[in-house]
């Protein structure tokens, strides 16, 4: 935005970093009793995270620095492997980090104080934006990758321990798909520093210094069974993980079991921010290490894309349980991103990057109002909510709004990002713009069957549905702004992240 | 006639720190008629005072190359690194042991004695540069462990661990000497040095060498219980009082595979193209059965035992490449695995003062709400033998892995990550357990500090090292590079 | 005037908000008149332009940036000139009297704060819609409008018709939109523009006729299509009567169905360079007001007869942009937003005076109780029934000549419109005498009383425009946007006008022949055409038609991979491998006999393995050579 | 004609085998041990062979180092199968079995 | 020669067989023994006086009267079957052919690659065989006996730990 400039001698992202961890440590040495204490502790420190990163959104300074990466840290980690810490935020990170901050805040904010075993779910949640901050701001592969992992642990408890119904299941489901797609990238992370070395005779994981040489060459398979192209292979390989963790059809079925087990502040980052870190690395890896692999399967993966488009779009048509419905939905939204993003042209890229935002708004809305419901009416079934409007009239606006920028209403922000993917898609294969284009049409179908199955008609009497208090309010509030800012001028995102993605090499080439 | 000794390398400073321990060892001995039964603590701290001493000694090894007894035992980087961490391991478990041994009415003073010749078999067998050492030292720390998985008496389990143990390890022992016996026919020669002098490319088809070096092999694998000679481990780990256990899973394979690392990279570099495949076969194997068979388990004790397996497999991964950077990651793994799998097991120790049973999972439900401390490390631990970071465990794996991608090995790459993957199954669900909510309340005795701070610094070091590699990979990287 | 339409278009929108945020709080009274005096503030406002733009001013200005990247480049931007005026007025004009009709019309109504503020967002809308200068722009307010024409058919959303009626027009409403964007990215990626007066300047380096020019026309010929309830996806608006009478008087008479049609005359140069396009326009139109004609001949719910007589008359606007005569759409536009804005408010007194029943069997009598309503609703009749000197008469005239004026497809379908006059003749004079006939009917006992004042005088203020309006000279206010409409000889113009008061003239003697004078014939003539009039009466059935072709197919679809493909196929494959994995440890495991000599035997069995590797590697196997 | 040295080392490894079956068929911890003794000397005989026809001595101190171990281990091995014994009465491998999966 | 070392082959091979094959504990005692003794006799004619002497006495001597004893102390006529339960054994009979095979094929007509060394049989012989030895044993070979005495030691300490009967 480069509204101001921040003083250069501070390590501002180390700072992101360590506030929340300092926060986890503080709560950690608070006595559990003491619930509310530990609440506000982890509340405060969401705050003046999100301080820090908006300071540092407002100091972002458009295509300024090498790479047009800023407030830059590097230091030596494990200098005979070339392992660095080296922290950056570009155009690609600098939005989501702001979620990051965001969604966290909301999350510790809706924790209701009676959950059991506060402390450590606090402290957990702590610890996980700590992760994705990093998983964010990394910029060295290995520093990546140990972020990426490190945010499994969390999650995974947050999953098993405090979750409903098949928690464990669901954790354990989600953590060995997503183990499994990281580990390719393990592989091909260590394929590529090796492949960079052989070439350029110095070892090295930062990412600075691999997208300068993309990786080439041919492999031969053994026995004559053909050959593969190199880049292809490693793609692949950080695809693998990407794609799980996205998810794109057909890896998603860890994430109806995991969002409907999360509880509702855990969904929310889950479902509003990890998923998007998948469509992060997208970009961040795949499309800059290997752009030739990126236009070369770029568009079987865009397939995929638009499939998962339709496919969570029909699936979300005939779910009863609602966060199922809205899991699916989510589902669909991310073929979105994933089409923008494998369209690998300017518009189709920065309308994934403003779709990513405004998925992580709108899902993190749609769940906290399933939350709503469902701690109202005692109920997630959409067979047993009818006529919620007629007693809460307050609850069925805002739910309106929600459900307008979910299903990408012009004039709210779904539309921005919807408008602009379809508009690169098109431009780079025409059938799988059309695809979206009817799913469009469908999610206008289920979300109003979800918004008017549970709103209108008449309410079974006596209607206790209670309205809505000033506190989900003041939590939906936040979400609500960005759908209206975003919608009707969004024109400070491309001037922030422009010049990234026209740096991009997918593009570039 | 007469007798020169010149030229004998009689260099007792390069075998200083074994000849502490053996001395401590001599004097716990004598101590241990004097000592009053009640105090018998107090050998714990001698034996601990020794092997600080030997631990001291052990430091100016560093860097040097001192061939010593006519190039039996040498005196290098390599020894020094495995004499400080099995010292240090050592160190370790005589802090624990007080507590669990009277805890199980055996608190005799033989004890310190085995466990200092073990270790003092172990440093052997690390710095053994002669066939003849490296049977010596195997024997001497087999020995010493027999008893010691035999040492409660009255205990049944215990004594058919030892029993197993005993039997299984003479008969490995056996293929072990044949192999010694053929590569000496065909080599003419018992010293790693004149072997390797000896063995050159042409060797590559020699029959005896070559079935030696596979009997030897063997006889190692067994060691470092590596499938599929590894039948003896989950029995005699649950048997055996888990204080041995705890610290017999962790050395005995770390010295091992300092023995491992001198015979297959050090003495027979001109001709791994032929034991490349066995190993990795083992390697392969290991991965397989340890992690597959290791989700089944119940028993906590049996789970780490296959989970050690396992481990060795990975360790030996790094051997594959035969390169210097192969066998950092070996070296940096084993440490890594000593820090972990000891703090895993020595948990099992703190909670099993109790009595026998602990080690069934299903006794270490809501730990965390029983004993918090407990249950963290054991998470921090559980989390490192997976491999996630930012512990140990990762940089563990990273490194071998990068070592067997720089040499292009795919095979047993694609093998161990898919295993990672099945391992993470076992290994989180301890954890998940220990979550759980518990059903009734158990009354606990409390850990002693010298326990618990054993446990504390296991655990800082498991997540220190996953924080900062950097240190001990460059010695360790500095300890692998060996040649004759 | 750069002030102005900022104004024009802001002064809704205050209005929406405060009914919005405090709507619940104000008195009635004030909210009321907030709603209606915000559309008359921008009427005011809106007349103002009109003068400027009398005066020959036009604006094309932008106020701030939408997006920006690459060449990429949409900002917001107003485009006012003689057609947005003329639209700007009509809406904020017809749209103000509507508000206050329905202060008295909603008095009753709880929701009523909600109510004006959904009519102020739509008459917002409607307004961005006309006056932006882009096609993104122009198609938020495109959306906007489906929005609350979406919001105010469920207003009543405790009824479940309401409800399905609201979520069928808004899907059908999307699919339009989606038209649109696809046209909009077409434009912008063949012509690298998407504001207005770039397009306008650039279309001409498309080939004229050409697949691209074709399909940009087409795709937002789906967006007029869906908005303006033409076929194939008209189905939405008869259901849309659901919502309150005036909101049926607004948004699916007057205004936003017409948006269309302001659609097509917008991108008038676009047609004009594709045909074939404007050809499809043109016959869509002709065939639309016919059906939708015929349909109305059998209905007997006021309000859907109303509705299916907008319908074909937004079919004649269709027509006369689609045969190039966009002044006449234009006029007819403007005469219809009269006469059926008159028409519904005054269907909404009767239907309040007869109890919310819609029934026009029901009722009767009309002239005793409701005079006011009585007598313009008849002006309402006669001027959509194109009778003489009214306003339907001239503009509806002018697009039949037009089309009988042209040569080859046109002049059939100049027939067929010929025809339609006829029969909208028929319908309306049906209604009107069955609705307000002379006689009393069945219940005699009711007491119907006329509608406050506030409802009656909007009425009567378009009673008049629905009389004066035809003399507007709408052609010449139009000329610098379209240029000059083609002008006819006189005797043709006598001719044709003759010729078609023939035809409205047969369809009122055939309507008082059936329902005034003999309405025992009526029944036997339905029993002889009985199949023509099932078939007319169930709308061509082509609602059960969509329901089985496309909506049941989908829930199927979707169940089918709810119920199967998902768990069984995809997690199916996912599971299998778990079991396998499990299965194979259990295997492992049984190795662990626990019998010391079976761990031997392993151990002896992998030494021999071995040695099987050694003699492999010295090749004494057959499948290796020694290496 | 003197004996070659193949002879002496197929002699070892036959015996040497002879002890490992023996370990895998007899249930008798004793005999089992005795099994092992087997193989031990059969390895000694290797060595002393090989020392022989190498003109060298390792081999043979080797041997005597193995001799020297392997009576170590044996007083170790039966102090624990008397151990075994007064624990469990047990004098079969096979009933060992408490410790399996 | 080779038919002295046909005989003691036969003597050792029939030997070894009895200490499998025996039913009685003691059998199997008693033949080791003679397989030893058998032993003791090749290390003869291996010009290997030292370890000749070695056997009988440590071996011969002192272990198998150990394991004598043992086996009268606990081990009256209550002999076990010796067919063992289950098909583990004959699985075991089978590797262990195979295993016997496979070596045999590989060290059949092999000759000794290993360098030769000084110590020829009239080397040897000219200091005497146990001078020889004894000398490499304090010099060269000073290191791994050293270790043996802590081995024993070792081994003696667990020994005792595990026999005594002791209460703490």
């Amino acid at each position: 935005m480069s509204w101001y400039t921040l003083p250069a001698n501070v390590p501002w992202l180390t700072l992101v970093l360590l506030l929340p961890l300092i926060g986890a440590l503080l709560v950690a040495l608070t006595p559990s009793v003491a619930v509310r204490v530990i609440k506000q502790l982890g509340i405060l420190t969401s705050v003046i995270t999100l301080a820090l990163v908006v300071a540092i959104i407002g100091g972002f300074q458009q295509g300024v620095g090498n790479l047009h990466l800023q407030f830059e840290e590097g230091l030596q980690w494990i200098p005979s492997l070339g392992i660095s810490y080296h922290l950056g935020i570009d155009g690609l990170s600098l939005f989501l980090l702001g979620l990051n901050a965001l969604l966290f805040l909301i999350a510790i904010v809706v924790t209701d104080s009676l959950t059991p075993r506060l402390k450590e779910f606090i402290l957990l949640l702590l610890i996980l934006e700590a992760a994705t901050a990093g998983i964010l701001l990394a910029l060295d592969l290995v520093l990546f990758y140990v972020f990426w992992e490190a945010m499994l642990v969390p999650l995974y408890f947050l999953i098993g321990v405090w979750g409903e119904g098949r928690r464990v299941y669901a954790a354990f489901k989600f953590l060995i798909y997503t183990v499994i797609g990281s580990f390719a990238m393990l592989v091909a992370i260590l394929a590529v520093a090796g492949i960079n070395f052989s070439q350029t005779g110095q070892l090295s994981f930062d990412w600075t210094v691999l997208v300068q040489h993309p990786a080439a060459g041919v492999w031969h398979l053994p026995a004559g069974l053909g050959s593969i192209g190199i880049p292809q292979l490693l793609f692949f390989g950080f695809a693998l993980a990407f794609a799980i963790k996205m998810p794109i059809f057909p890896l998603h079925t860890w994430l109806p079991p995991a969002y409907t087990a999360s509880p509702i502040p855990v969904v929310i980052v889950f479902a509003g921010l990890v998923s998007k870190l998948g469509a992060y690395g997208f970009l961040r890896f795949n499309l800059s290490l290997f752009p030739d692999a990126a236009h070369s399967l770029g568009g079987p993966l865009a397939v995929l894309a638009t499939i998962g488009i339709l496919y969570g779009a029909f699936m979300a048509l005939v779910q009863t349980d609602l966060k199922r419905l809205v899991a699916y939905a989510s589902m669909s939204h991310l073929g979105f991103i994933g089409l923008g993003i494998f369209a690998g042209n300017l518009l189709g890229i920065e309308g994934a990057l403003v779709q990513m935002i405004n998925h992580g708004v709108i899902i993190a809305a749609l769940f906290l109002v399933v939350g709503m419901i469902e701690r109202r009416a005692g109920t997630r079934d959409r067979g047993e909510l009818r006529g919620l409007a007629a007693t809460a009239p307050l609850f069925a606006a805002l739910f309106l709004v929600v459900s307008l920028a979910a299903l990408g209403l012009p004039g709210l922000n779904g539309f921005v990002g919807e408008f602009l993917i379809m508009l690169g898609a098109w431009s780079s294969f025409v059938p799988l713009a059309v695809g979206a284009g009817i799913g469009v049409i469908l999610a206008a179908w289920y979300v109003l069957r979800f918004y008017q199955g549970s709103t209108q008609e008449a309410p079974p009497q006596p209607a206790r549905f209670p309205e809505l208090r000033l506190a989900d309010v003041g939590v939906l509030a936040p979400l609500l702004g960005l759908m209206l800012v975003i919608g009707i001028s969004p024109a400070f995102f491309p001037a922030a992240v422009d010049a990234t993605v026209k740096a991009l090499p997918v593009i570039v080439r | 006639m007469t007798i020169d000794l010149n030229g004998l390398g009689i260099d007792y400073g390069a075998i200083l720190p074994e000849l502490i321990v053996v001395g401590t060892a001599i004097v716990v001995l004598f101590l241990d008629l004097v000592v009053p039964p009640d105090r018998r603590g107090w050998l714990a701290a001698v034996t601990v005072v020794g092997l600080l001493g030997a631990l001291a000694a052990s430091f100016p090894l560093w860097g040097q190359n001192r061939a010593a007894f006519g190039d039996t035992v040498v005196a290098d980087s390599l020894a020094a690194f495995f004499n400080v961490l099995l010292i240090v391991i050592s160190i370790f478990t005589a802090l624990i042991s007080p507590r669990f041994l009277r805890a199980l009415e055996l608190d005799f003073g033989e004890y310190y004695i085995l466990l200092l010749g073990a270790t003092a078999g172990m440093m052997l067998l690390a710095a053994a540069t002669s066939l003849m050492t490296i049977f010596l030292g195997i024997e001497l720390l087999s020995i010493s462990l027999y008893v010691l998985s035999g040492f409660a008496r009255t205990a049944l389990r215990s004594q058919e661990a030892a029993l197993k143990y005993l039997l299984l390890g003479g008969f490995a022992t056996g293929f072990l000497l044949y192999g010694m016996a053929l590569i000496y026919g065909a080599t003419g020669s018992t010293t790693l040095r004149a072997i390797a002098a000896y063995t050159t490319a042409a060797a590559a088809s020699n029959v005896l060498l070559l079935v030696g070096i596979a009997l030897l092999s063997v006889g190692l694998a067994f060691k470092v219980s590596a499938a599929p000679f590894h039948m003896w481990t989950p029995d005699v780990y649950e048997g055996a009082p888990t204080v041995v256990t705890t610290f017999m899973s962790v050395a005995t394979k770390a010295a091992a595979f300092a023995a491992i690392g001198r015979i297959f990279i050090a003495t027979f570099p001109s001709i791994s193209s032929r034991w490349y495949f066995p190993l990795a076969l083992i390697a392969i194997f290991s991965l397989f059965i340890g992690n597959l068979v290791a989700i089944t388990q119940d028993n906590l004790k049996r789970m780490l035992a296959y989970s050690g397996i396992a481990h060795a497999g990975y360790i030996l991964l790094g051997v594959l490449p035969g390169t210097t950077q192969g066998f950092t990651a070996t070296l940096f793994y084993i440490a890594a695995y000593a820090v972990m799998n000891f703090g895993a097991f020595a948990v099992v120790t703190a909670i099993g003062a109790g009595g026998e049973q602990t080690a069934e999972l299903s006794y270490w439900r809501g730990l965390f709400y029983r004993r918090p401390f407990l249950a963290t490390v054991m998470t921090i631990f559980m989390l490192s033998l997976a491999g996630i970071p930012p512990t140990v465990g990762f940089f563990a794996k990273l490194f071998v892995f990068q070592a067997l991608v720089t040499a292009q090995i795919w095979a047993p790459l694609v093998v161990a990550v898919i295993m990672t993957i099945v391992s993470f199954y076992y290994y989180l669900r301890v954890i998940v357990v220990m979550l759980a909510q518990p059903d009734g309340a158990v009354t606990e005795s409390r850990v002693g500090f010298s326990t618990s701070s054993v446990l504390g610094a296991a655990a800082v070091a498991t997540v220190f090292l996953g924080l900062f590699p950097a240190v001990v990979l460059d010695w360790a990287s500095h300890a692998a590079s060996l040649h004759f | 005037m750069d002030i102005l339409a900022p104004l024009v278009l802001l002064t809704p929108l205050a209005g929406f908000l405060v009914n919005a945020l405090f709507g619940r709080l104000l008195p009635r009274r004030v909210v009321g008149w907030v709603g209606a005096g915000s559309i008359g503030l921008a009427f005011l406002f809106a007349l103002l332009i009109f003068s400027q733009v009398l005066g020959g001013q036009k604006l094309d200005q932008s106020y701030f940036t939408w997006w920006q990247s690459g060449d990429f480049n949409v900002p917001f931007n107003l485009y006012v000139d003689a057609l947005s005026t003329l639209m700007i007025l009509v809406i904020t004009g017809v749209g103000f009297l509507i508000h206050v009709y329905s202060i008295g019309y909603m008095r009753e109504d709880s929701g009523y704060s909600r109510f004006f503020a959904y009519m102020n967002l739509f008459v917002f809308s409607m307004l961005l819609l006309v006056l932006s200068g882009n096609l993104v722009w122009l198609i938020i307010g495109w959306a906007g409008v489906g929005l609350c024409s979406y919001l105010l058919i469920g207003f009543w959303f405790e009824r479940t018709s309401a409800v399905l009626a609201a979520r069928k027009a808004f899907v059908m409403n999307t699919i339009g939109d989606v038209g649109m964007v696809f046209a909009a990215f077409l434009i912008f990626l063949n012509l690298r523009v998407l504001d207005f007066q770039g397009l306008f300047g650039r279309v001409h380096q498309l080939p004229r006729g050409g697949t691209v020019i074709t399909a940009i026309c087409l795709l937002l010929l789906v967006g007029a299509l869906a908005k303006s309830a033409q076929l194939p996806l008209q189905t939405w608006l008869p259901d849309a009567m659901e919502g309150p009478t005036p909101v049926s008087a607004l948004i699916h008479a007057a205004t936003m169905v017409t948006a269309g049609v302001y659609l097509v005359a917008r991108m008038h140069l676009l047609y004009d360079w594709a045909p074939t396009a404007a050809a499809t326009v043109a016959v869509i139109g002709g065939v639309t007001a016919f059906y939708a004609a015929t349909i109305g001949t059998a209905q007997v719910d006021i309000k859907r007869i109303l509705a299916y007589s907008t319908m074909s008359q937004i079919g004649y606007m269709f027509l006369a942009v689609g045969i190039g005569a966009y002044t006449a759409g234009m006029f007819h536009f403007m005469t219809h937003a009269f006469f059926k804005a008159l028409l519904f408010l005054a269907a909404g007194n009767v239907i309040h005076a007869f109890h919310e029943d819609q029934d026009i069997r029901h009722m009767g009598n009309v002239r005793a109780g409701l005079p006011i309503t009585f007598w313009t609703f008849l002006i309402g009749t006669l001027s959509i029934s194109g009778f003489p000197l009214f306003a339907g008469f001239f503009s509806k005239d002018e697009i039949i000549r037009a089309a009988l004026s042209a040569a080859g497809s046109e002049f059939w379908l100049g027939l067929l419109a010929l025809i339609t006059a006829g029969l909208t003749a028929y319908y309306m004079f049906r209604l009107f005498f069955i609705a307000f006939g002379w006689e009393w009917l069945a219940h005699d006992d009711r007491h119907l009383h006329e509608a406050l004042p506030v409802q009656t005088i909007p009425i009567v203020i378009l009673a008049a425009g629905a009389v004066v309006g035809g003399y507007i000279p709408v052609a010449s206010f139009l000329t610098p946007v379209f240029g000059r409409a083609v002008e006819v000889g006189t005797g043709a113009f006598i001719g044709l006008a003759a010729l078609s008061v023939w035809v409205a003239l047969v369809g009122f003697a055939l309507a008082y022949l059936l329902h005034a004078r003999r309405p025992e014939l009526a029944v036997a003539w339905r029993t002889r055409l009985g199949p023509i009039h099932t078939l007319v009466e169930h709308k061509y059935y082509i609602d059960e038609l969509y329901d089985r072709v496309f909506v049941r197919p989908g829930l199927a679809l979707a169940r089918f991979l709810n119920e199967v493909v998902e768990p069984r196929v995809i997690d199916g494959a996912v599971n299998a491998v778990a079991d396998f994995t499990l299965l194979e440890a259990r295997e492992f495991r049984l190795l662990q006999t626990g019998r010391v000599r079976s761990y031997a035997l392993v151990t002896l069995g992998g030494a021999v393995g071995v040695l099987l590797i050694v003699i492999w590697y010295l090749g004494y196997l057959p499948w290796r050579s020694g290496a | 004609m003197p004996v070659p040295a193949y002879s002496f080392l197929l002699l070892s490894g036959v015996v040497f085998t002879l002890g490992a079956i023996g370990f895998m068929v007899r249930r008798n911890p004793l005999v089992v041990f005795m099994c092992i003794e087997l193989m031990l000397n059969a390895v000694n005989l290797a060595f002393a062979a090989m020392s022989r026809y190498l003109n060298s001595l390792d081999g043979v101190v080797f041997a005597f180092l193995v001799i020297t171990v392997a009576a170590a281990e044996v007083v170790v091995g039966i102090a624990i199968i008397v151990q075994v014994y007064r624990a469990g009465r047990q004098m079969d491998v096979d009933e060992l079995d408490l410790m399996k999966d | 020669m080779v038919v002295g070392f046909a005989i003691v082959a036969a003597w050792e091979l029939v030997t070894a067989v009895g200490v499998v094959a025996f039913r009685k504990p003691m059998y199997n005692a008693l033949s080791l023994v003679a397989n030893m003794l058998g032993l003791a006799v090749l290390f003869l004619m291996l010009n290997a006086q030292f370890l000749f002497a070695a056997q009988i006495i440590v071996y011969a001597g002192a272990v198998m009267v150990l394991f004598v004893f043992i086996i009268a102390l606990m081990n009256p006529e209550t002999d076990i079957s010796f067919r063992p339960r289950g098909t583990e054994w004959i699985y075991g009979v089978v590797f262990g052919v195979v295993f016997a095979a496979l070596l045999g094929g590989l060290l059949f007509n092999r000759g000794l690659t290993g360098r030769t060394g000084a110590f020829t049989p009239e080397v040897i012989a000219a200091a005497g065989n146990v001078q020889t030895i004894g000398i490499a044993l304090y010099t060269r070979f000073l290191f791994p006996v050293e270790v043996t005495s802590v081995l024993l030691l070792v081994a003696a300490v667990g020994a005792v730990y595990l026999a005594m009967r002791r209460i703490r």
